[in-house]
């Protein structure tokens, strides 16, 4: 945008010209700091989705662990009472 | 560029980044509804796997 | 800020304003998703908190119960192997 | 409240949202560090259960 001569001193277009400078800078900014805030959250999710499985697995090996120890228990207990 | 591109480029981007954080959040909470505090936790207690050895 | 009637036909001032008013409501609407996020974020976060606590709980649960139900089970061994 | 100042207080508003968003997402990340998955999982094993039964 070119601003004529006859208008660069005028309080109206200064105003206006330092105004649209400010906000185009806050936009950039804003710009960059969405850019690496979506790439971190981004990263985050796939940890956390990574550690709910990660703990889903575990969880399932535990449980088929204390079945399978009640079951031996169980049948101990029959061994020693019968 | 003149600067109305740049206001046009700059506006565009930052639509783009906001869908994409909405959209990254709304997963995420989906992701959550399916919370794994629902689940079934009793044989994790002694006396759930004494009362039912063979199926806890 | 008041536009002299002089300037508001023209063509600089008009695209200042143009652009003035883009940018502004831009920033608006971004401030106000921004807000709507980051409110998001602090539940998600608060829940996967609990998660996160709930779960630990539960394993240390679940060890334990390992534990008791293996020791019992070499004690039931030993009396049943004499 | 003139232009200037409704220019102003959105500068102000964004960067205090942005700074809350960076801040949430640091505190995410460091929570992250230590994970679970970095615990001793070997208990949860038949074979390491029959090996130690009194100490897992």
């Amino acid at each position: 945008l070119r601003v004529p001569p006859e208008l660069a001193a005028n309080e109206v277009v200064t105003r206006l010209l330092g105004d649209n400078q400010q906000l185009r800078e806050a936009l950039r900014r804003s710009n960059l700091a969405l850019r690496q805030r979506c790439e971190e959250m981004e990263g985050w999710q796939r940890r956390t989705r990574e550690e709910r499985e990660f703990l889903s697995s575990r969880f399932q090996e535990a449980r088929a662990l204390v079945e399978r120890l009640a079951q031996e228990n169980h049948s101990l207990k029959g061994l020693v009472n019968g | 560029p003149t600067a109305s591109e740049t206001v046009h480029q700059l506006l565009d981007e930052n639509q783009r980044y906001l869908s994409q954080l909405t959209s990254l959040l709304q997963d995420a909470t989906q992701e959550m509804e399916h919370s794994v505090m629902d689940q079934d936790w009793s044989w994790t207690q002694y006396r759930a796997v004494k009362a039912q050895p063979q199926k806890l």
